[in-house]
């Protein structure tokens, strides 16, 4: 199949790669870094990372950039926590942070599209909107102690002996689903066309403005079920939650080999990037004797030392002549 | 079918339609013609709705209608190909002749149907690709052949041609009037527009002259000889492109070599070849699409690392390393693809023009301002760039006074080897007489030139010499005497062999 | 049924292994008073010879969160932690007691209705805190019937220290109507923000008699912009502020701040002994304020030479 | 200057605002020497973010973005204060000279370091220098020991708080800094080969421009610009502070950069927008504490502000209001020049 060839040749399976060689090599250095509950764990622990990076993925591809959505989660956090503190039936708090998460990607995209606006500009308003949202709410933060909620959130399913929470299985579903669209589907084609070139997807007939707003639509609704997942995982809802996770987010993203300027990449990548992420947090904590300011420092060199063998095999595979 | 009625559109400082009217019949084929900068493409980005016009009326089939854009335009049945190749290089020649209409069932993509009709598609145009392969893999032409196809392949009323053939060969321009004199026979209307005036001759019915953003007539072809329409376009009439049309095939005394390649190639792009250049000599590439020709000036310039043979310059062999190398050695490239490896769009005609020599300098040594505009003036006046105004944007620029900046760029660094990718695509009939004058007399003074061009009439015209590629292989290479004519450059180009 | 369990596990540990393992969850390294805190848990924990497991979350809850999971997993003997929030702790404390692993929290409450999840919390109260800072200033202005106008420099909004810290004070100066917050705004407890926040305050309002600062840095930032505008800190305008770090005790012994409401960072050799205990399976105080004070100019001057941090 | 005006607008607004509230706003007078007032605030605050703005500036002109300036401004303070307090006379101008000397090396460095990641190995920018951000802030704790570093010198407090001629030196420093790199670039033909380079890095390739070099030493300049903003910050406050020095400034310094109308998908720039963008988002913050509004709400209230000035400089909302205002006619469409967000 030609199209799996061209997958191969892709920085998102580099990532790939990388991904795998630095496993191996945790599992030389430490003990126990070879349980498999291990790599679970980076799923179990960075779920919401990904749906959020998923939905990012969807507006990087287009060339854009989503600021917002660590605030999204946060507001969304506070807004399932207030919500359920006044005992509103859990399955409305739901269908209620899913429209609001909506609303504000919706908002964005409408801007962006209608107005010209710049998207860093355009979401950091939006960002600053959420957060400032979520301290008007309280400044406090809120337990989450319905019990439906709780019950959800520390499900486990076992299989032999492992675990994963229903978290890791939403996300699942969203990677998969996100997967289809963008190679299956109209829109995620029109997404990529929209990246490669906007000028001319215009002139090719391609219903710009559309996708436009749906990207940052879908990255609303994505922020918002990463919240709720985050709120699986500490159940509360908090204004200061998410501090910084749309860096996060987007750094998952790129390393992922989704191109920032938009029109390449994957949503295989952006599960890769997550993963590193994850995987340098895991070293860090097997490591377990890091001062604060080397925690930070071995985060950045990890970081390095990924992304510089990413390029090294995406410099191998490129093909000749690209212009 | 269509009718625009007094159709006017200004942008800041230039009036590009005034009170414009047009009509377009069912079934047949009408052309656009006009100078560089007349308002044909203006004029089809009105009718497609990428521009509001400022007055006017479009009445399509009867009723008014107003598009807010190329989506709307193409649901109502027009089918358009804009002058500059606008396609989206990162994804595949299916997607790209396909997206927006994909074959789907229940919103799923069946990507091995598209794949199958893409192929097809391109097999009527006689293009056989990889079409699961990016389309920025493939050269400018190709692409242009791609967008064709992704407009023949509309069921539309209206099929619009913005020059889709200054990129393309001989054949290929025959493959593409085969499938439009189909069309027109199914009832479409074909607006269709060319700076090649045999070409709207053999295939056009009607046309429409413009000049200046004004209508200057409305003819049928028949009725109207070539050199009247000549100067209806430029509103005077024209002796230079006759006096260029005769003249006899020109001859090199034995000068001493500029540049030689000796077995120079690059695996997977061309394969080795030898090639000398000598000083005042024109040396012409001719080759069918693809055929290897802007990758062989790739390596001339440095563009692309040859990864075997050696590059002389003035007898000594030299180790490109890239653009900068070859420019340091007087060696200049005029791409063929000026929107993606020329232009910088955003900035002004005037910076455009002085980049190259600028970046030779160095950033230390501004050329001073007085120095640019003697320069820029000068090329501006010589290849006659309209509007006149070096501060403009070069986007704002029509097409073909886009490619006059390039061209500029590189003639204003003086360099004793000058690579012309294509110069003359999009270029009108009088600013291309222009250019071929300016290559001739540059040549007589000195400098060498290595001429690509799809016309081959036109590398007939100008070189000393001409090498002939196929299939990525320097197959030939013939010395332009008087036996050499069409036929037997067709020939050579067809065979791969030289008769010479 | 609790207890008897605890201190069996407690014990069998104990007599498996000569060291006692603590990991520890910190939240960052956001701040002087963070960095003071870390140090003096290490320094406790090596003198106490106690093996300590540490880890910084960053600031991020969920990293917290994959700290603990991480120590449960490594079964290690006691968990301790600060939390970064008060909230969303249950799942993972839950997972520690089924574990049989003590916790100990420190420096910041989780608001878990099931107490039983962890054996004791080690810290100050930050509403106290905002308590004794107010009460100080109503003693100051006893008697006294003129307006008062105050300014407040909060800490990093919505952070817990800042919520307490205010209405704390709030709390405290109800009762005197003359006492007003003229205004009251986030300096992020830092220096350069509480300068920059404070030369502001300055020109906007004519006349403020004194300053709250939620911690000694912003109130440090304070002073400079109250000196640039030509005023004697301490003086013109009187200054309270809470934590008690060395550079405050010096502003404070110099003068220059009227007041600190000590909230100390050295948790270290507390928090050990308690390891010790619940390790051991002896009965702790469910809460346990640290040793703290408050200082005067005098105090503090007296205090300086020994202050480590 | 056409372009500016709906920035200043923006810019006026929020002062008019200020002495709505604060009726002395706009009085400066002479205190101990030198000037004092809110205006004078302004200003002093918005140095050093107009110096990290202006180096951002250039970085973005080139296609990319600088995320480690926070991390530098924290290092040059920590590497200058730590140098500082070990002196045995802190007073010394020439400790603290050969202190803002280390400081400002190591920001050419890490600068380097930046540019090497982009432009040789080809890593995307905004990863090559998260690198950078995630690290450095911890090489500056490590550089304080986490702690905060106090330092006691009159003249390295001069490049901060001090003033001259009555006039503040950081303001100062900034405005020699901007108008001699303004005069550099423009002078030049510098911006010109990084609007090249921005607008169509392959073009600019095939037209013979070192684009390597440039972009390193866009970095370069980006983190000494950063550098130099450190050790105004540090010194303002006469302590270095690892943690907290310039945390978040890179957000603030992009955003300077959008308000004064550079696309962040590179090319054309401005240099004197950025300097009105820093402004702005100063006189945005001073106006927060001066209405008094809660902290709760300043973000809401910097959301509405953000989202007024943006529309006001959108041609396209311009279009649209000016519409609905004149007459419901036929008027030029937005649809007007198709303009790619994205570089190609
Ligand atoms: N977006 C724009 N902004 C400003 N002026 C423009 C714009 N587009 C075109 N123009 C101007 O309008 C005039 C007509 O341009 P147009 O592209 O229609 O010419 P054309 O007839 O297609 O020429 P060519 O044969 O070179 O393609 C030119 O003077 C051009 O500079
Ligand atoms: N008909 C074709 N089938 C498959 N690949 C093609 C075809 N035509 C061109 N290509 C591809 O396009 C690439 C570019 O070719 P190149 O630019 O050297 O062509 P050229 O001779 O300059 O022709 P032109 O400029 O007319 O397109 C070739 O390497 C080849 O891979
Ligand atoms: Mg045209
Ligand atoms: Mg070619």
């Amino acid at each position: 199949m030609t199209y799996a060839a061209n997958l191969l040749r892709k920085p998102a399976i580099a990532t790939l790669v990388v991904l795998l060689l630095m496993y191996g090599a945790g599992v030389l250095r430490y003990d126990g870094f070879d349980d498999t509950q291990v790599v679970l764990n980076i799923f179990i622990d960075n779920a919401f990372l990904l749906v959020v990076a998923v939905g990012m993925t969807f507006v990087i591809l287009t060339g854009g950039i989503d600021l917002s959505v660590g605030a999204v989660v946060a507001l969304t956090t506070m807004i399932a926590a207030s919500l359920l503190e006044k005992h509103v039936n859990p399955a409305l708090v739901l269908v209620i942070v899913l429209a609001v998460g909506a609303a504000i990607g919706l908002g964005m995209g409408c801007i962006i599209h209608f107005f010209d606006i710049q998207p860093f500009i355009a979401t950091l308003a939006g960002m600053f909107l959420a957060r400032g949202t979520c301290y008007v709410i309280s400044t406090d933060s809120i337990p989450i102690t319905n019990e439906w909620w709780n019950n959800v959130a520390s499900d486990k399913l076992r299989f032999g002996g492992f675990h994963i929470g229903w978290s890791v299985v939403i996300s699942a579903v969203v990677v998969a689903a996100a997967a289809y669209v963008l190679a299956y589907t109209r829109l995620g084609r029109n997404i990529y066309a929209l990246g490669g070139n906007q000028q001319s997807a215009l002139l090719m007939g391609l219903p710009v403005g559309r996708t436009k707003i749906a990207v940052y639509t879908i990255s609303g609704v994505c922020s918002a079920l990463g919240g709720v997942l985050l709120t699986f995982y500490t159940p509360s809802g908090y204004g200061l939650n998410a501090l910084g996770m749309e860096l996060d987010a987007i750094a998952a993203v790129v390393i992922g080999g989704t191109v920032l300027t938009g029109g390449s990449g994957f949503v295989l990548g952006t599960v890769a990037g997550v993963g590193v992420l994850g995987l340098i947090q895991t070293i860090i904590t097997f490591q377990g004797t890091l001062s604060s300011w080397w925690t930070k420092i071995v985060i950045g060199v990890l970081l390095f030392v990924f992304i510089v063998l990413q390029r090294t095999v995406t410099r191998n595979q490129r093909t000749r002549r690209t212009t | 079918m269509l009718t625009m009625t007094g159709i006017t559109k200004q942008f800041p400082g230039v009036m590009a339609l005034q009170d414009v009217d047009f009509r377009l019949l069912p079934g047949e084929v009408h052309a656009l013609m006009g100078e560089n900068g007349a308002g044909k493409s203006t004029l089809i980005k009105v009718l497609t709705g990428v521009y509001s016009n400022d007055a006017g009326e479009i009445v399509l089939d009867g009723t008014p209608v107003r598009f807010s854009g190329p989506l709307q335009a193409t649901q109502a049945g027009i089918s358009t190909v804009y002058q500059e190749v606008n396609l989206v290089p990162n994804l595949s020649v299916a997607e790209n002749v396909f997206i927006g209409r994909e074959p789907r069932t229940f919103g799923h993509i069946r990507w091995g149907e598209m794949r199958r009709r893409a192929a097809d598609l391109l097999h009527r145009l006689e293009l056989d690709l990889d079409v699961s392969a990016p389309l920025s893999q493939y050269s400018l032409a190709v692409q242009q052949m791609v967008a064709i196809a992704r407009a023949i392949d509309v069921e539309a009323k209206v099929l619009v041609l913005d020059e889709p053939t200054s990129s393309l060969d001989a054949g290929e321009v025959a493959q593409l009037f085969r499938v439009m004199r189909q069309l027109k026979a199914d009832g479409i209307a074909i607006l269709f527009v060319s700076h090649f005036l045999d070409q709207v001759y053999e295939i056009c019915d009607r046309m429409t002259i413009l000049r200046n953003g004004r209508l200057v007539g409305e003819h049928r072809v028949a009725d109207l000889p070539q050199l009247e329409l000549v100067s209806l376009m430029i509103g005077k009439e024209l002796a230079l492109l006759e006096r260029l049309e005769d003249q006899p095939k020109r001859t090199l005394d034995q000068a001493e070599p500029v540049v030689e390649a000796a077995d120079l190639g690059r695996s997977g792009s061309i394969a080795p070849f030898s090639l000398t250049i000598h000083r005042g000599e024109v040396v012409g590439l001719a080759g069918l699409l693809g055929s290897g020709r802007t990758e062989a000036a790739r390596l001339f310039f440095g563009a692309d690392k040859p990864d075997s043979g050696t590059l002389s310059i003035d007898g000594k062999p030299v180790a490109v390393h890239g653009p900068r190398t070859a420019m340091q050695h007087d060696i200049a490239y005029c791409s063929e693809n000026r929107r993606t490896e020329g232009l910088v769009e955003e900035l002004t005609v005037r910076e455009n023009i002085v980049l190259a020599l600028q970046a030779a300098r160095g950033w230390s040594r501004p050329l001073s301002r007085r120095r640019q505009d003697e320069l820029v003036g000068k090329y501006v006046k010589a290849l006659d760039i309209r509007p006149a105004d070096p501060d403009l944007p070069v986007r704002n620029l029509s097409g073909g006074n886009q490619q006059k900046v390039l061209l500029a760029r590189w003639l204003i660094t003086e360099p004793r080897l000058l690579i012309l990718d294509e110069p003359t695509r999009g270029i009108d009939v009088g600013a291309k007489a222009e250019i071929q004058r300016l290559v001739t007399e540059l040549s007589d003074g000195g400098m060498a030139v290595l001429f690509i061009s799809a016309e081959l009439e036109e590398v007939l015209r100008l070189s000393h010499k001409i090498a002939v590629l196929r299939d990525r292989r320097m197959v030939a290479e013939l010395p332009n005497t008087d036996d050499v004519d069409f036929d037997r450059l067709m020939a050579a180009i067809a065979e791969g062999g030289g008769t010479a | 049924g609790e207890k008897s369990g605890d201190a069996g596990s407690g014990a069998s540990g104990g007599a498996k292994k000569d060291k006692i393992v603590m990991g520890f969850a910190q939240v960052g390294a956001e701040s002087g008073w963070r960095t003071a805190n870390t140090k003096s848990i290490q320094d406790a924990a090596a003198a106490a010879g106690i093996e300590l497991k540490f880890s910084d979350a960053q600031q991020k809850q969920e990293n917290q969160i994959k700290a603990i999971r991480s120590y449960i997993a490594q079964k290690v003997d006691v968990i301790a932690f600060s939390p970064v929030v008060e909230s969303g702790w249950d799942t993972v404390l839950k997972e520690a007691k089924d574990a049989k692993i003590p916790v100990i929290l420190t420096d910041r409450a989780v608001d878990s209705k099931d107490t039983t999840l962890y054996k004791t919390f080690l810290g100050s109260d930050f509403v106290v805190e905002g308590k004794k800072a107010g009460d100080w200033l109503v003693k100051e202005y006893q008697g006294k019937t003129d307006p008062v106008n105050i300014v407040e420099l909060q800490g990093t909004t919505g952070s817990a220290p800042a919520n307490d810290r205010k209405s704390g004070f709030a709390d405290a100066i109800k009762a005197s109507p003359n006492l007003k917050i003229i205004a009251s705004q986030t300096g992020d407890f830092t220096r350069a923000k509480g300068k920059e926040v404070m030369e502001a305050f300055l020109k906007a309002n004519p006349k403020i008699d004194v300053l709250y600062a939620h911690n000694d840095d912003m109130a440090l930032g304070a002073i400079e912009a109250i000196e640039a505008a030509g005023k004697k800190p301490g003086t013109d305008i009187k200054i309270i502020s809470v934590d008690a770090v060395k550079d405050g005790m010096t502003a404070l012994a110099a003068g220059k701040i009227n007041h600190i409401v000590e909230c100390s960072p050295l948790l270290g050799p507390q928090l050990m002994d308690l390891a010790k205990k619940v390790v051991n399976g002896e009965s702790v105080q469910p809460r346990i304020l640290t040793e703290e004070t408050e200082f005067t100019p005098e105090q503090a001057k007296a205090a300086l030479p020994d202050r480590k941090y | 200057m056409k372009r500016f005006v709906w920035p200043v607008a923006v810019l006026v607004a929020l002062l008019v605002t200020d002495v709505y509230f604060s009726h002395s706003f706009f009085s400066i007078e002479l205190r101990g020497g030198h000037l004092y007032g809110s205006l004078v605030d302004i200003l002093r605050a918005a140095a050093p973010l107009a110096l990290v703005a202006l180096g951002m500036t250039l970085v973005i002109a080139t296609g990319g973005i600088d995320l480690s300036v926070g991390a530098v401004v924290a290092i040059a303070g920590a590497l200058a204060c730590l140098h500082i307090s070990g002196l045995s006379d802190q007073g010394s101008v020439a400790g603290v000279l050969v202190a803002v000397g280390m400081a400002l090396v190591l920001s050419l460095v890490l600068g380097a370091w930046n540019g090497f990641l982009v432009a040789t190995i080809g890593i995307q920018p905004i990863i090559a220098t998260l690198i950078l951000m995630v690290a450095g802030r911890g090489l500056a704790q490590l550089i304080t020991d986490g702690q905060i570093i106090t330092v006691n010198s009159g003249p390295y407090k001069m490049i901060g708080a001090g003033y001259w001629l009555g006039l503040p030196l950081c303001v100062l420093i900034a405005a020699a800094v901007i108008a001699l790199s303004t005069v550099l670039v423009r002078r030049s033909a510098l911006g010109m080969l990084l609007e090249a380079v921005g607008g169509n890095a392959e073009a600019s390739r095939l037209a013979g421009i070192k684009s390597r070099w440039l972009i390193l030493s866009v970095y370069v300049f980006a983190a000494l610009c950063a550098g130099i903003a450190g050790l105004m910050i540090s010194s303002n406050v006469s302590s270095a502070d690892g943690n907290n020095a310039g945390l978040l400034i890179e957000l603030d310094a992009i955003l300077a950069v959008v308000i004064g109308g550079t696309s962040l998908s590179g090319g054309r720039f401005s240099l004197a927008g950025t300097v009105l963008g820093a402004v702005i988002i100063k006189t945005l913050d001073i106006t927060v504490y001066t209405v008094g509004i809660p902290p709760e709400v300043t973000l809401l209230f910097k959301a509405i502000v953000v989202i007024i000035l943006c529309l006001a400089q959108s041609p396209k909302f311009r279009a649209a209001f000016q519409r609905r205002r004149q007459r419901p006619g036929p008027a030029a469409t937005p649809a007007d020049q198709p303009k790619s967000e994205v570089a190609a």
